[in-house]
């Protein structure tokens, strides 16, 4: 298994360095990504969150942060910062629902930050919230946020299971729009059935670069496609020396 | 970044750094640190979990003392939360903790996921109104398959092939569709992790980037 | 009727010529125009549907009283119809068609006279010039029918006012123009005598006045020739606009409105002469005239900002208001002509022009214009306040504002727009949602409609107002008229009742165009002024705007259907689904066989290996799903673990979720027969374990150390080290275990166990028992034979117990199941069916309307 | 039968709760409103206990008390670190805390990182290619080839649908038309794949559906 390890070590190797300097080589020239409509719809949305003073809720799941879905809730946390950013001339901040404490305080920093950022300085330590323990009751307490806040748009990004269904029926009940991803598969599969802009697996790590989140989330997109090609490559060079036989 | 931001940054990298080397080498010195850090880590959530705790209780009490719409139900919150946490201090497998978990939790959260059998059944009837298209008429139809090779009709029993149509549609087709979206899925939490660990995501307070 | 004439060269041409034969000018508007009408309400459109109705008072065809859209240009049709009301003194003076251009006594009143210009009016004026307060006179006398306005102009009049104050406040425009008009031809220069663009500045710079044209020259060949024509001598002006300079523009407005009253009082009845007067005025010696326009102008924004605000007639007062205005009122209609002014200073006239001057000049030629066309007086100052270049956006959109909450962001923009502020990211994230139409305010400045300040207005008029090129072809006819009559002129004012016309082409005519009497119905009909002669930008915000309105009511629509359906379709579905799953509960009908499913294989597999396990086998079983599933997951695995429980396994339980621990007593609790279990003897509960895969990895590596002790309700197994109870006697490492089972809801943790601690386990086989909804993810681990069995839900558990032939909970539910499934495809395939057909028509709708 | 009190009391607690949770499907309402609350206050509060009792008192505690010279330094260290956590309830100290969610942040994202590559990646890029052993598996040579082929062209056209980059043109950007059909291919596969999951969380739900049902009628004919 050692050279499983060497190969593992050579991936992230290989792909920290070409995220390296793609971010410093693009940083002048962004590269062009396909459309995707649900983020043009999110700025849309977010643009009606700034205009007519309703709110922008975002729920970035329950991932616990010593799981490997922890990075799901990064990449909700990543654009969360950005949406902050956006949405600091709104009236209202941005109410923030996690099912995970630690996410519940990250998801406070990056308010706080946002709100700096934004040369507000108003912070509403009550705008990032632990709404449960577990999942369902995360969701459960998540619900009324939807119905009482005057939440106009709802971002659910992170990792989600079946209680996500919960979240897309009250956004549904609140007339309210609603950007839905996970990286969990049936929750995925929920989503595209009740989410009025579900997106689906990898698309949800893309968040970042299409909200212009920064150089470096534009060179991870880029990454992410060289390495695509690359296991497509593996794949198909492997079950070649398969068949052959080699291995 | 400010200098009150390197120090975070700096222990986020360099523990993110440690915890990883311990995955790809074989190295019992690596491997032992690696434990030991996520076991700090396991700890250090349990603490979150009761800074949680506080925030959740904070939003709640704010809720009663601004006399908002629905201060009685934060009201019931806290008191469940108080007396939930105090019984559980003797011992969450005693059993009034058992009790209180089988009549209040268990019920409850079963009776949400009963919920979504609704929710999703008016989910799948909306869908087309929403996105008219192909790929979620395609979608609708492979749920209606793979429903109907599911359970027998009532009084029909099995429709023929009904249940091999289904296995296949789920161990083939599916399990193509899910191993490429699961592959992308790590494609993108491998990036976002190096994000983290080069510094250039820091959700952690300070400045973000 | 006479030929239609060309508006710019004057020359009479062949009826149905669509073009001049002499100059090449258009005659006619495109016959498309008419046709092109639209479906949904237009903004554009309410005051020509309230004046086509009007239009039926001079009994007009029917075919011609069709909607006119924003642009379309008026027909000759319409105007032809006015001319059996036309006096004949009116007609003859038309009917010289031969005549020269250059000669003004004939060419003026063929200009001037209202039927002449109701004629004239058919030709597509130059859209920069006339077609704004064409255009803002639909507008305006939309204002007067409450019940034709639409939603959005209400909107707009709910903020500029009541309804019948509105077209009061407005009309002191024209009268104040007459009136100015009448009081300042006097020093009209002779035209021969007009001196070249430079002279005027230069001999008129000891007065304040040149100083502005030397100023205004910059503002583009047209402001350059026209207004040193008459300035230099015109002591009525130079004197009013002595008091102009050291004030604030906005200050300057009220000057000569001091005199409103007077004027109300005198030039009520001859307002339709000194209107029909004013072209050739404006166009002639533009300075008297174009001076007093900007005072009329200035007035009528005035009017038209205090009747936004209140309806108020008090001058004084409402200077007053307009001062404070002039500074904050940016949301008012008017006030971006005043938006970003900065208050003019003596010095500073020697520089370029005040930016509202400059605009205001742009818009001279543009009322005039209109107003040869004998626009009704009632309706062409609505639109003047309006007609400011960049007024018509905030002024509509004003008032769509508050009637439209998302409109795409669209008003909320435009006040950013209008901001000076720097933008902050939530404008940012708007302007990516900015519609074309108001993104194009920015490429489009000068005349049109970005707010005088903008810079280069002066520059972009030629461009857009040379077209309008008809001016010059007026300052030719009018010019010796004035000069003829500027004596009469003088000693206008002081005459109480002007019967007698004194200026412009109809000089020395008496009762020419009597105010109300006689004339009035004729003037009525508002053809002409409904006449949308919308430019072509205008046409864009009009169709904008009307897009704005539709994309901004249909939501709604939709919205409120939907919520109302939606209530309706999930009760429905409640009530069938409840009926389909607790009938067989309820009445315990046997609707499927007890052996209704083929064998499985997988879950053959899970039966035949722990039929092979020994007695006292020691097994662990992982409870790692939510309470939620658990109604799935013990159906499922209540044989699975009944059987490891027969054969006399000992079991040992954990769980990498913190409510896994009391789920497992649960289980147990529910789908074991009591009494059978033990804690601490026939199986223990090693309880939570933390740190997801971390967890795993760690109690594969060394389970004693990551589970030391026992989880239990009995008091003397809790706590205690649990690997020193016989359950775990003898195990140090996870391949001790004869076989691990997994109930789990999630891929993710099975695949955990599978990826973490399917190293450790050597030839210990690990078995899952899992939610329907994770098979996907987790049947290729069985055909890899990572899994050695594998139970699938409660279809599963069905099979399981169809494999021990122990009927269970999967009995128990299938009968349930089976009809519940059958109501949910049903309901899913009926209302899909019709909520496709439904987005269907809606699509098919939305394009038509499209 | 006699049911035990607590049974009585439990039973009928969890009966309320239960119709107090399906009032939903009728609307918003008072009722399900003091369910879901009382459910996050109950499962919080039970949560926490179980992170005193499963993590921090055996983990953390029982080590500084009983444990080893390194034992207890290791624990210090945590300590230490949860306590800076704890610090971020006030605002005054809130910056101290930043430290230990770095930390958390760090592991967790190495975690992730490590998990992706080595639980993920490797394993499913060996399943894929080992699916043309053909070893594992039932039925013929030819329906394995064929089967397997089917899920490579799913796992292969789903990946390339995910492809970010695209070319710039008037259009908007467009990426390479046999990328895009390729892409669109994947697409196929995943509403096949999601409708497959979608039926499988519905029969979950319906399930649960199920049972709550069986509870209510089996708690009313038991009284």
């Amino acid at each position: 298994m050692m050279w499983l390890g060497l190969a593992g070590f050579g991936v992230v190797f290989l792909s920290a360095a070409l995220m390296l300097g793609l971010s410093f080589l693009r940083r002048k020239s962004p590269p062009t990504f396909r459309d995707i409509p649900a983020f043009t719809h999110l700025k849309q949305a977010i643009g009606r969150v700034v205009e007519d003073g309703s709110r922008l809720h975002v729920s970035l799941g329950r991932a616990a942060l010593t799981t490997p879905q922890s990075a799901s809730a990064l990449a909700g946390l990543a654009l969360l910062n950005r949406l902050a950013d956006l949405t600091s001339a709104s009236d209202k901040p941005p109410v923030v629902t996690s099912g995970d404490a630690a996410l519940a305080l990250l998801s406070q920093d990056t308010l706080q930050s946002a709100s700096h950022a934004s040369g507000q300085g108003v912070y509403d330590p009550t705008a990032a919230r632990l709404t449960g323990l577990t999942p369902f009751s995360y969701a459960a307490g998540a619900m009324p946020v939807i119905h009482d806040e005057n939440v106009s748009t709802n971002v659910l990004i992170g990792n989600f299971g079946m209680e996500a269904g919960l979240l897309t029926e009250a956004s549904d009940r609140a007339n309210a729009f609603s950007l839905t991803a996970s990286d969990n598969l049936p929750a995925q599969a929920i989503l595209y059935a009740s989410g009025q802009e579900p997106l689906i697996g990898e698309e949800l790590f893309a968040a970042g670069a299409y909200v212009e989140a920064g150089p470096m989330h534009a060179a991870s997109l880029t990454v992410q496609d060289i390495l695509r090609w690359t296991i497509v490559v593996a794949i198909l060079g492997g079950i070649l020396l398969k068949l052959l036989g080699v291995i | 970044m400010k200098l009150r931001g390197i120090l975070p940054t700096a222990l986020a990298i360099a523990s993110g750094i440690l915890v990883l080397a311990g995955y790809f080498f074989a190295i019992d010195v690596l491997g032992e640190i690696r434990l030991t850090l996520i076991g700090w880590a396991v700890i250090v959530a349990a603490f979150a979990v009761f800074a949680g705790l506080v925030n959740l209780l904070m939003v709640h009490v704010n809720k009663i003392r601004q006399r908002e719409k629905g201060m009685a139900y934060s009201l019931i919150l806290i008191a469940a939360l108080i007396v939930t946490f105090l019984i559980g201090l003797t011992g969450p497998e005693t059993p009034t903790v058992s009790f209180i978990f089988n009549s209040f939790q268990l019920p409850v959260e079963t009776s949400l996921m009963a919920l979504l059998a609704v929710t999703l059944a008016v989910a799948g009837i909306r869908l087309l109104r929403r996105h008219l298209n192909l790929l979620s008429i395609l979608f609708l139809a492979t749920a209606l398959v793979v429903l109907l090779g599911t359970a027998p009709l009532p009084y029909l029993g099995m429709i023929p092939y009904s249940d091999w149509l289904r296995s296949q549609i789920a161990q083939v087709l599916a399990a193509g569709g899910a191993r490429g979206i699961l592959l992308g899925v790590a494609l993108g939490t491998l990036t976002t992790g190096l994000r983290i660990l080069f510094g250039a995501d820091r959700p952690y307070g300070g400045d973000n980037g | 009727m006479a030929e239609p004439r060309c508006p710019v060269c004057g020359q009479p041409n062949p009826e149905g010529s669509e073009t001049c034969q002499f100059c090449g000018t258009r005659l006619k508007p495109p016959a498309a125009a008419p046709s092109a009408a639209p479906a949904s309400i237009r903004p554009g459109e309410e005051p020509v549907k309230k004046n086509t109705a009007e239009f039926e008072k001079v009994s007009l065809p029917s075919s011609e009283r069709q909607p006119i859209h924003p642009g379309e240009e008026p027909t000759k049709k319409n105007t032809a119809e006015l001319e059996r009301a036309l006096p004949t003194w009116l007609k003859t003076l038309r009917d010289k068609p031969d005549t020269p251009p250059g000669e003004p006594p004939s060419q003026t009143p063929a200009q001037a006279t209202p039927a002449t210009s109701a004629e004239e009016s058919s030709t597509p004026p130059p859209p920069p010039l006339n077609s704004v307060p064409e255009w803002l006179s639909g507008l305006g006398s939309a204002a007067a029918e409450e019940q034709e306005i639409p939603d959005w102009l209400a909107s707009l009049r709910s903020k500029g006012g009541t309804g019948p104050d509105e077209p009061e406040g407005l009309t002191a425009f024209p009268q104040d123009a007459g009136r100015e008009q009448g009081s300042t031809p006097a020093g009209g220069p002779p035209p021969a005598s007009a001196p070249p663009p430079e002279a005027p500045p230069q001999g008129a710079a000891g007065e304040g006045l040149p100083d502005w044209l030397k100023g205004l020259q910059s503002e583009g060949p047209e402001s350059a020739k026209q207004e040193p024509a008459a300035q230099p001598d015109n002591p009525d002006v130079s004197a009013w606009l002595s008091n102009l300079p050291p004030t604030p523009p906005a200050e300057a407005h009220p000057t000569p409105a001091e005199e409103l009253p007077d004027w109300l009082k005198k030039l009520k009845e001859q307002a339709a002469e000194t209107e029909s007067s004013q072209p050739p005025a404006s166009a002639t010696e533009l300075t008297p005239e174009w001076l007093t326009r900007l005072q009329a102008e200035a007035e009528t924004q005035e009017d038209a900002v205090q009747s936004a605000r209140a309806q108020h007639e008090d001058i004084p007062d409402w200077l007053s208001k307009l001062e404070t205005k002039a500074g904050t009122g940016a949301t008012a209609p008017a006030s971006p002509a005043f938006s970003g002014e900065v208050p003019v200073s003596p010095t500073e006239l020697n520089g370029p022009p005040p930016d509202w001057l400059s605009k205001l000049q742009a818009d001279v030629t543009a009322a005039s214009e209109a107003e040869a066309k004998k626009e009704e007086f009632e309706a062409a100052p609505a639109p003047s306040p309006e007609s400011l270049p960049a007024e018509p956006l905030p002024a509509w959109l004003s008032g769509v504002q508050p009637e439209v909450p998302r409109p795409g962001g669209t008003p909320a923009l435009i006040i950013g727009n209008e901001d000076k502020g720097p933008p902050s990211a939530g404008e940012a994230a708007f302007s990516m949602e900015t519609p074309d139409w108001l993104s194009k305010l920015k490429p489009e400045p000068g005349p049109q409609e970005t707010p005088a300040p903008v810079p280069g207005t002066g520059e972009q008029q030629p461009s857009e107002s040379l077209e309008p090129g008809d001016l010059p072809s007026w300052v030719q006819a009018m010019r010796p008229v004035e000069a003829v009559v500027a004596e009469a002129k003088a000693v206008a004012p002081a005459e109480g009742q002007v019967t007698t016309e004194q200026n412009g082409p109809l000089a020395g005519l008496r009762g020419v165009l009597p105010a109300v009497p006689g004339l009035g119905p004729l003037r009525k009909p508002p053809a002409y002024a409904t006449k949308l002669q919308a430019s072509e930008t205008q046409q864009r915000y009009a169709d904008s705007l009307e897009k704005l309105v539709y994309a901004e009511n249909s939501p709604h629509a939709i919205r409120s259907t939907l919520r109302i359906s939606g209530h309706l379709l999930r009760w429905v579905i409640v009530l069938l689904l409840f009926l389909a799953v607790g009938l067989p509960i309820v009445t315990g009908a046997q609707v499927v066989p007890p052996t209704s499913l083929p064998p499985v294989e997988e879950v053959q597999a899970t039966y035949t290996l722990i039929g092979q396990l020994a007695p006292s086998s020691q097994v662990l079983v992982v409870f790692d799903y939510e309470p939620a599933l658990s109604g799935e997951l013990e159906a499922a695995a209540q044989n699975v673990v009944g059987q490891l429980i027969s054969t006399g396994a000992l079991l040992t339980f954990i769980s990498t979720s913190p409510t896994g621990p009391a789920l497992a007593d649960h289980f147990l609790q529910t789908t074991q027969p009591p009494g059978k279990l033990q804690s601490g003897q026939t199986y223990i509960n090693l309880g939570y374990l933390a740190g997801g895969p971390t967890g795993i990895l760690n109690f594969a590596s060394w389970p004693g150390k990551a589970a030391p002790y026992a989880w239990s309700t009995d008091p003397k197994v809790d706590g205690n080290n649990a690997w020193v109870m016989p359950p775990l006697l003898g195990v140090v490492n996870l391949s001790d275990f004869k076989a691990v089972f997994v109930l789990t809801d999630s891929a993710d943790t099975g695949r955990n166990w599978i990826e973490q601690a399917g190293p450790s386990l050597g030839s210990t086989p690990m078995l899952m028992v899992i939610s329907a909804q994770a098979e996907p993810m987790m049947r290729p681990y069985y055909d890899s034979g990572q899994l050695k069995g594998l139970v699938t839900g409660l279809a599963g558990g069905k099979a399981y117990e169809q494999a021990v032939q122990h009927p269970g909970l999967g009995q128990a539910y299938w009968n349930s199941f089976s009809t519940g499934l059958l109501m949910a495809e049903i309901l899913i395939l009926v209302g899909g069916a019709w909520s496709a057909f439904l987005a269907w028509r809606e699509n098919r709708r939305k394009e038509e309307e499209a | 039968m006699q049911i035990p009190s607590s049974e009585l009391v439990g039973g009928g607690v969890s009966f309320l709760l239960t119709l107090m949770v399906l009032s939903y499907l009728i609307g918003d309402n008072p009722f399900f409103r003091v369910a879901v609350y009382l459910f996050v206050g109950v499962s919080a509060g039970y949560a926490a206990a179980v992170a005193w009792h499963q993590v921090l008192w055996p983990q953390l505690f029982l080590p500084l008390i009983f444990g080893s010279l390194l034992d207890r330094v290791l624990a210090l260290v945590a300590l230490g670190l949860g306590i800076l956590l704890l610090l971020k309830l006030h605002a005054r100290t809130a910056r101290l805390g930043s430290v230990s969610m770095a930390f958390l942040v760090g592991v967790g994202a190495a975690v992730a990182v490590g998990g992706a590559v080595m639980g993920t990646l490797f394993p499913q890029i060996r399943a894929s290619i080992n699916m043309f052993g053909l070893l594992g598996g039932t039925g013929t040579l030819i329906y394995q080839l064929i089967k397997s082929s089917v899920i490579l062209v799913g796992t292969l056209t789903t990946l390339i649908y995910f492809q970010f980059g695209a070319k710039a043109s008037p259009n908007g950007p467009q990426v390479r038309s046999w990328v895009g059909g390729l892409g669109w291919i994947g697409q196929v596969f995943i509403a096949i794949t999601l409708g497959v999951l979608f039926a499988g969380v519905y029969a979950a739900a319906i399930t649960a559906l199920i049972e709550r049902l069986n509870f209510l009628w089996t708690f009313v004919i038991s009284l």
